[in-house]
């Protein structure tokens, strides 16, 4: 019996001593007609166990069906090496398989973890603190969006100001998760040659708000002027949420220090820092602020403190803020949160080290210019904002992108997004980050060279046809 | 001659280890940075590097696999915690979900390079069908709390559809987890607390008196919080719906009642599971988790997307497009879908039978704890009733003769090796230790685990100071929460904590 | 610099304790004329350092150039299905980053291990001891001629009779080890229509010996009579050393229970208990023998003892028979042996158990007999030693053997080891165990008939053309 | 208040979690066994169920984790055991050669589907080549002192082939590691030892005495087992040669040389390293090692097989066909090919730069903690040499002054959390640890090594006993090896063990 340690004999012990005569008696307080039982086909659908060789056949098959294509998506999850060590460590029994530091004596290695990831997010972001973690950057964003109204007290609105470059798919989350508590989300245009924040039509929309988002890089892999943004949002009365990846934080300025005074909350998408692609989760979310909006972060928090004897130690604390203690009054609903993945950005962030972590940024940048300049000399391919990015960046093209996409994935090609939406023109966003090669590079050029001038042919036959 | 001579040394921080002239490793690309950046508008650059340890790769290793001994787990220790079903995780569900193609696939490819693990979430989402007894599932919420989230947010949705607007309030027991009133509070209702009787079971009267047509919905978990059975579900439920109201079933005590009781069958109109519960997937230090809905035939238009369909040929997704009044997306995409992965693969090994066997064994595990302690003199919450997979013991009396509470209890039993059951939860019962053995542990740990129990006791009763003042075993001893409250330290970085 | 964790000032301060100026001070007793330097382009055919990126990216490109083929040889290295437990415990740093136990203290985790690993061998093979493992199964059987012919004082010859029905590799090894201590290997035939040892040829040939070896299953997959060859050595005064696969040992004899009084050395490869195919190697020997034996018995040996406060521990014992104390006296010169192997292996024995050991073993022969009623129907296909075997069996062919593994490998499959060597025949080995499914016993046996005919095609065509 | 309370109890044996009607797991594919058994013939059939272990998975799981965290390892602990070369083992090692088209590749597959794996063995062959300044590495030894066997039985081959049958003798050091003298009687040698002088050397007028036409050849290890460099090698090359005898290179501690001096220009005629130590190849507990042997011209044809070849197009096999003077197998296959793999990933990831820093960093790391031990007042055995990667300590003035010997003193330094280093080996330097940091070390750790060393002194002379019973900390006190040795129980299932 798969994972039931107990002997027939000892199943007769423990029935006798509880007094009953069968394991189906201890669930006599059912009514019965609500009772299901197997006998009667109850989990018909579901197949019987199987043997783990059987299953590792079966998701090896899977696996292999997929297999491992070439990857120039971004979008919000990337590619990037990840050290051996990481997951060997990170699935250690002790890591994986224990729960929450709830006690905090038997749980250090969890504590002290963590307590290393939240000053590793701080000192990253140049944030005062951070948290233990939020599920993902797009709920993480939707936290960020709550935590910046009941902050700003001041404010005369709940109003958000929300760039159209952040990632459609974030703003649906924020949507999603906010709209329920009277807050709305004012979307602001980007300008259509630099794909970066329209600060004019911003000034003119703004009106009073409780928070201006700003990602750095935005959805484009564009650079946003992030230093005259905080600063104007802090003139009108409004809390900066940065909405920053980790690794392009190796090289560009950390929010806490944008404009005069930083932004106030930082959240964003772990994901680079050395968790695995994987379909677009379990991913991890993190978030830090200011000292003082402390108290309105959501989720766990480990402090240090010392025990009985004086010695060091960590423990979870500020807990009046969160559901189990404050209930209906919490700052959020979140209990389980990401907690594998925090050790594993631990982790990553550990081996990589700030040397490492610059280099793999820098590597990102250095291969996204060669794709770019390797573009350049493809026919069709227009760079509608631009080519100074981070590593992400938008080519228009003259033919329609889900038919590129598609005809990129016949050779093993995971070809980029389709960023098009109701622009009226064919864009696709393609990240290039450190793991690919110059070869690989050269090849997809040269791929999508020739899947474009195909599709080209194509149309031009369509529209022959149609002509009748 | 055998006293501890050396005191355990509290492990560095990893940024003591660190030097910022370290050089770095193979880990990273080799590259100029310094030409790089030359490319990049100088406004936007950092002017300091980067504040991160700067470590070599050995002494990383070693530096967290010593931590990791600091912790208590399943795969180390029996771990009791209620509500949490601390059960054993396989280690194939780990191997397997890591296999190349899975982890490696970009959540944008394309649905024809996706069709193996679509399919794995496709069959999935059936079996989580079958084993609730609902219509349909969702499985992109990420944790018990997201997939409450949702399923209120549908309760909502449907309201609001309806134009059923004057509909403002949910219903929760005074017993329920902390997750459901916040949830309710996230999803822009009012919160109504009812109070639960002598045995365990909700007060019908004082429900009666609540319920209006500003009731939204109700939240129940049963086997409930308090680890018995709401045998009058089908009485509450069916006086919920007459008031219009819909029923959410917290799903996180699943784990007692798979292939016994379904939730559909019981009325509910929505529920969340807690995988990693339940599907027993990692709890990882503290997750992550996975919480998939099930709806009932009314809530299917609003169920969170993406989703997966099958044609018979294709595996394909189910988005806004397809589902124009769903809830929205939780998440940028399919939730945590490596976790998603692990619960599949248990459920392809424990089967429908193996399912039931959950129940089974962890039920009979329960009772048997239960019934141990019990003769063996310690107060049970709720003599009379069946434990369902947990049940709740009061240490109220020891507390009262030797002044040792259950957080002193708790703290002696890490001292014995074992992890203490979850305390001073649900907070109705005084001094209480919810205890969950689950289905994994054998007959003899148990055995062990009451002896240990009495010992305490014993301890409790000659000498309380090895109570009050333990643990005196692990890497720390009782630690200082008030200073960490009071002084707040949660980033070395910061100022002066370094 | 990968795994040196230096920085350039601790450098300066660590040549200024030591009183040089420079690293390479340090090798100034080296010989001038003999130091190379790598300015001196001593290491030059060796690449540069790379990353752990590019070489992960190497190392998965050589893995997948091979494959994952359907394997149908077996010859002394098995697939059978491993419990992903076992490796992800197996390298966990404690167990895969230590050393012999030479301080037990602090070496438990290892020395319990190496107890219990001793326990199962002795327990599954019915022998008194075992030791702690040694190279793998052919260096093993050499260890153990070796230390028969030290055991047996009364044998007038250091002859060793030697099966040829003992896969020829394992006879080749231990020729290579033992022949330099003046002991000569007898082969003795095995029946033509059985494979099995020819009794007869036996008694004739046998003369003085030291031991008798007797495999079982042999390496053609049949049953040896274990209990009449074993008295009847005994009576010659000879030593029996058995040569056992241990998956089979879960539903045959244990050689502690052969004959009357038992095997005296039983020896075999460890590879089938949970350690992967990986080309060979690394496996593990084991050994084990009767009591009276044990201080012949190579290897290390762990014993259980107590401690200063009796409380029960672990530590090597009977060091006086190695190398480290008794030099040139030793009864082996092995030192570094097989411990992670033997870790991995009580690992897999442990998740098995009695029983699910035994359910592997038989569905290794029921597959195997599935497999040869797909062949009886194949033309050109017989069984020259007959059907009842324990996972492997020969067949014999009418095409050349090495055409027809050829041909199987470009449908990707490994088909069996050509075992014809100078019999005349066109000889096939062929192994099936747990992990093959029906669907794969068809595929193998129609692909099989296909390539015969093929191949009986081609050889027509070509001995038509060789007419002129 | 702070003293140990609970004793740690002793970790159950796997046997005693065991029983016999337990059901077995998923683990196993499910039949019918008896039913299968009953086509077997009756006579070979056991009449007993096997006597293993029958215990469920999470007990399986929890048993074995308990117990590796009670060893000491490179991961966990500072481990400066002389000889042995204890550095990080990289991790990418034992991620990248488990990959499934390695791991799972049979040893008889086509060589058409085994291209991959044969072309990492040749490109580590040619490694191997271009490190040692050999002519030709045959891989397949499984162990150092495998690699010794292949090395003597080859300089045995070169004699008979040369029917040069009167040398009869190996000449070993007397602080030779036990491995030489035991090899060389294996190829059927007599063993002739020769002594160090006070400087750690070779006294070559002894060496002069001992050479004669009996001699088949010489095996050192240089830098030698004293952790010093055997500056005469020249002069010992030129007389063994002229005497018609070859060299022997015992390869362990190439650690300390690599892209140096090579041993083949050093005069060697063969050699093994131990690429479990200088290649980081995990050790594993005690294995598995790796022990190629690499061969100047003159030995070539004698390498034991199989060897890789390649010619510019395929990679093929060299056996005994292509090589018909080899000593033979010594393995069924190519020997430890998965610990190879890994050997070949860590060449890969140091490359020729990060050969010779491992040498850099050793020495440095060896002389400097040679020279803080020293200054903190320890005796170093030989003061005026260089430290090669390891040196020598010899605490024999405070085994007389306080009755604490080196024994003491390693089981002192594990309550310290420091593995101990190599005690009494070599032998002939009384009271001795052979200390080998490793270049993985860094700064802080040895100076803290060195503080715990002092630390020791004192207590060795204010309180001895804190020696003499040492360890406390560990999870058991000092054995009783005397027992052990004397009560021999070395199997649980033997008569009366149980
Ligand atoms: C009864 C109950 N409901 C809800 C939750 C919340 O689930 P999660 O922690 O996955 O968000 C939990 C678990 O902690 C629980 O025990
Ligand atoms: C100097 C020396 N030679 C030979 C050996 C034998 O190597 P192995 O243990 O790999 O057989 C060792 C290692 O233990 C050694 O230190």
């Amino acid at each position: 019996m798969p994972y039931i340690p107990h002997t027939p004999d000892e199943v007769k012990h423990m029935l006798s001593v509880i007094g009953v005569n069968s394991i189906d008696e201890l669930f006599d307080e059912i009514p019965q007609e609500l009772r299901s039982h197997l006998a009667n086909n109850s989990l018909n659908t579901i197949p019987v166990g199987q043997s783990e060789m059987a299953v590792q056949r079966l998701l090896t098959e899977r696996a292999m069906q997929d297999g491992t294509p070439m990857c120039f998506a971004g979008g919000g999850a990337y590619e990037h090496h990840i050290p051996a060590a990481v997951w060997e460590i990170t699935t250690r029994g002790e890591f994986y398989s224990s729960y929450t530091p709830y006690q905090a004596e038997a749980s250090q290695g969890t504590l002290q973890v963590v307590y290393e990831f939240q000053s590793m997010i701080a000192g990253m972001t140049g944030m005062d603190v951070s948290n233990a973690s939020l599920y993902d950057g797009a709920s993480g964003l939707a936290e960020a969006v709550l935590m910046s109204v009941r902050a700003n007290r001041k404010a005369k609105s709940k109003r958000i100001l929300m760039p159209k470059n952040v990632s459609p798919v974030y703003r649906q989350v924020v949507e999603t998760i906010v709209k329920n508590q009277g807050i709305t989300l004012e979307l602001i245009d980007f300008d259509s040659t630099s794909g970066t924040i329209n600060s004019d039509q911003l000034k003119e929309q703004a009106g009073s708000f409780a928070a201006l988002i700003i990602p750095q890089p935005n959805y484009f892999g564009h650079f946003e002027a992030v230093h005259e943004l905080t600063d104007w949002a802090h003139e009108q009365g409004g809390l900066v949420i940065a909405l920053v990846n980790p690794i392009a934080l190796a090289l560009l300025e950390a929010p806490g220090n944008w404009g005069e005074t930083g932004a106030d909350i930082t959240v964003g998408e772990g994901q680079p820092l050395g968790i695995p692609l994987s379909s677009g989760g379990a991913y991890i979310g993190f978030i830090g602020c200011k000292q003082k909006l402390v108290r309105q972060l959501p989720g766990r928090i480990v402090g240090r403190t010392i025990d009985l004897d004086g010695k060091t130690g960590f423990t979870l604390t500020l807990q009046a803020r969160e559901q189990h203690i404050r209930r209906s009054k919490a700052t959020s609903n979140i209990c389980t949160n990401q907690g594998l993945m925090a050790t594993a950005a631990t982790l990553y962030m550990s081996f990589l080290g700030a040397d490492g972590l610059q280099k793999v940024a820098a590597s990102c940048v250095a291969n996204t210019q060669k794709l770019i300049s390797g573009l350049e000399d493809v026919a069709g391919v227009e760079f509608p904002f631009g080519k100074k990015v981070f590593h992400e960046f938008v080519i228009s093209l003259d033919v329609n992108i889900d038919a590129v996409l598609e005809a990129l994935a016949e050779e093993d090609i995971v070809g980029g997004i389709n960023v098009s939406a109701d622009s009226g023109k064919n864009l696709l966003l393609i990240c290039v980050t450190e793991t690919k090669t110059e070869d690989e590079l050269t090849f997809f050029a040269d791929t999508l060279s020739r899947v474009l001038s195909h599709l080209r042919n194509i149309e031009l036959t369509t529209d022959g046809g149609a002509q009748s | 001659m055998s006293k501890r001579i050396i005191e355990q040394k509290a492990e560095n921080l990893i940024f003591e280890l660190s030097d910022n002239n370290r050089l770095s490793s193979s880990l990273a690309p080799d590259i100029d940075v310094s030409a790089v950046c030359q490319n990049l508008p100088e406004s936007v650059l950092r002017k300091q590097k980067i504040e991160l340890p700067q470590v070599a790769e050995l002494q990383v290793v070693r530096h967290y696999t010593r931590l990791s001994q600091k912790n208590f787990s399943i795969d180390t220790h029996f771990y009791p915690l209620g509500s949490c079903t601390m059960k054993y995780n396989p280690r194939a569900c780990n191997t397997l979900a890591q296999l190349p193609g899975l982890a490696g696939r970009h959540p944008m490819a394309h649905a024809s390079m996706s069709q193996g693990v679509m399919s794995c979430m496709f069959d999935l989402q059936n079996m989580l069908v079958e084993a609730t007894g609902m219509k349909q599932v969702s499985l992109t919420p990420m944790a018990g709390a997201q997939g409450e989230f949702a399923g209120v947010a549908m309760i909502r949705a449907y309201h609001d559809n309806n134009n059923d607007t004057q509909r403002c309030e949910i219903i929760v027991p005074d017993a329920a987890h902390g997750t459901n009133p916040a949830t309710a509070v996230m999803c822009g209702y009012k919160v109504k607390e009812i109070p639960t009787n002598g045995q365990g079971d909700i007060d019908i009267e004082a429900l009666e008196k609540i319920i209006g047509p500003q009731t939204a919905g109700i939240m129940l978990t049963n086997p409930s919080t308090l680890g018995v059975f709401e045998r009058k579900i089908k009485i509450i439920a069916d006086m919920i719906h007459k008031a219009g109201g819909l029923l959410y079933y917290d799903g996180a005590n699943l784990n007692a009642i798979l292939g016994k009781v379904k939730p559909g069958d019981m009325g509910f109109d929505v529920i969340h599971m807690n995988l990693h519960k339940t599907f027993s997937t990692p709890h990882g230090g503290g997750g992550p988790g996975a919480g998939p809905v099930g709806v009932s035939e009314r809530l299917q238009p609003f169920l969170p997307v993406p989703m997966v369909a099958y044609d018979g040929k294709t595996y394909s997704w189910i988005t806004e497009k397809e589902l124009p009044l769903s809830i929205g997306h939780l998440s940028a995409w399919m939730g945590n879908i490596s976790i998603l992965l692990r619960a599949y693969i248990y459920a392809l090994l424990l089967g429908r039978d193996g399912m039931e066997r959950v129940a089974d064994y962890a039920t009979l595990n329960a009772n048997y704890l239960l019934k141990r302690l019990s003769d063996a003199g310690f107060e049970i919450a709720f003599p009379e009733r069946r434990a369902s997979h947990e049940f709740i013991l009061t240490l109220r009396k020891e507390a009262r003769q030797h002044g040792t509470n259950a957080m002193d209890f708790a703290k002696r039993l890490l001292d014995y090796g074992y992890h203490a059951p979850t305390t001073y939860f649900p907070l109705l019962v005084p001094e209480c230790f919810l205890i969950e053995p689950t289905e994994t542990e054998s007959c003899n740990d148990l055995d062990a685990f009451v002896d240990t129990m009495s010992k305490i006791r014993e301890e409790a009763e000659q000498t309380p100071n090895l109570l009050k003042d333990a643990p005196f075993e692990l890497p720390v001893r009782r630690l200082d929460d008030v200073k960490a409250a009071r002084e707040l330290d949660l980033n070395y970085y910061y100022k002066d904590n370094k």
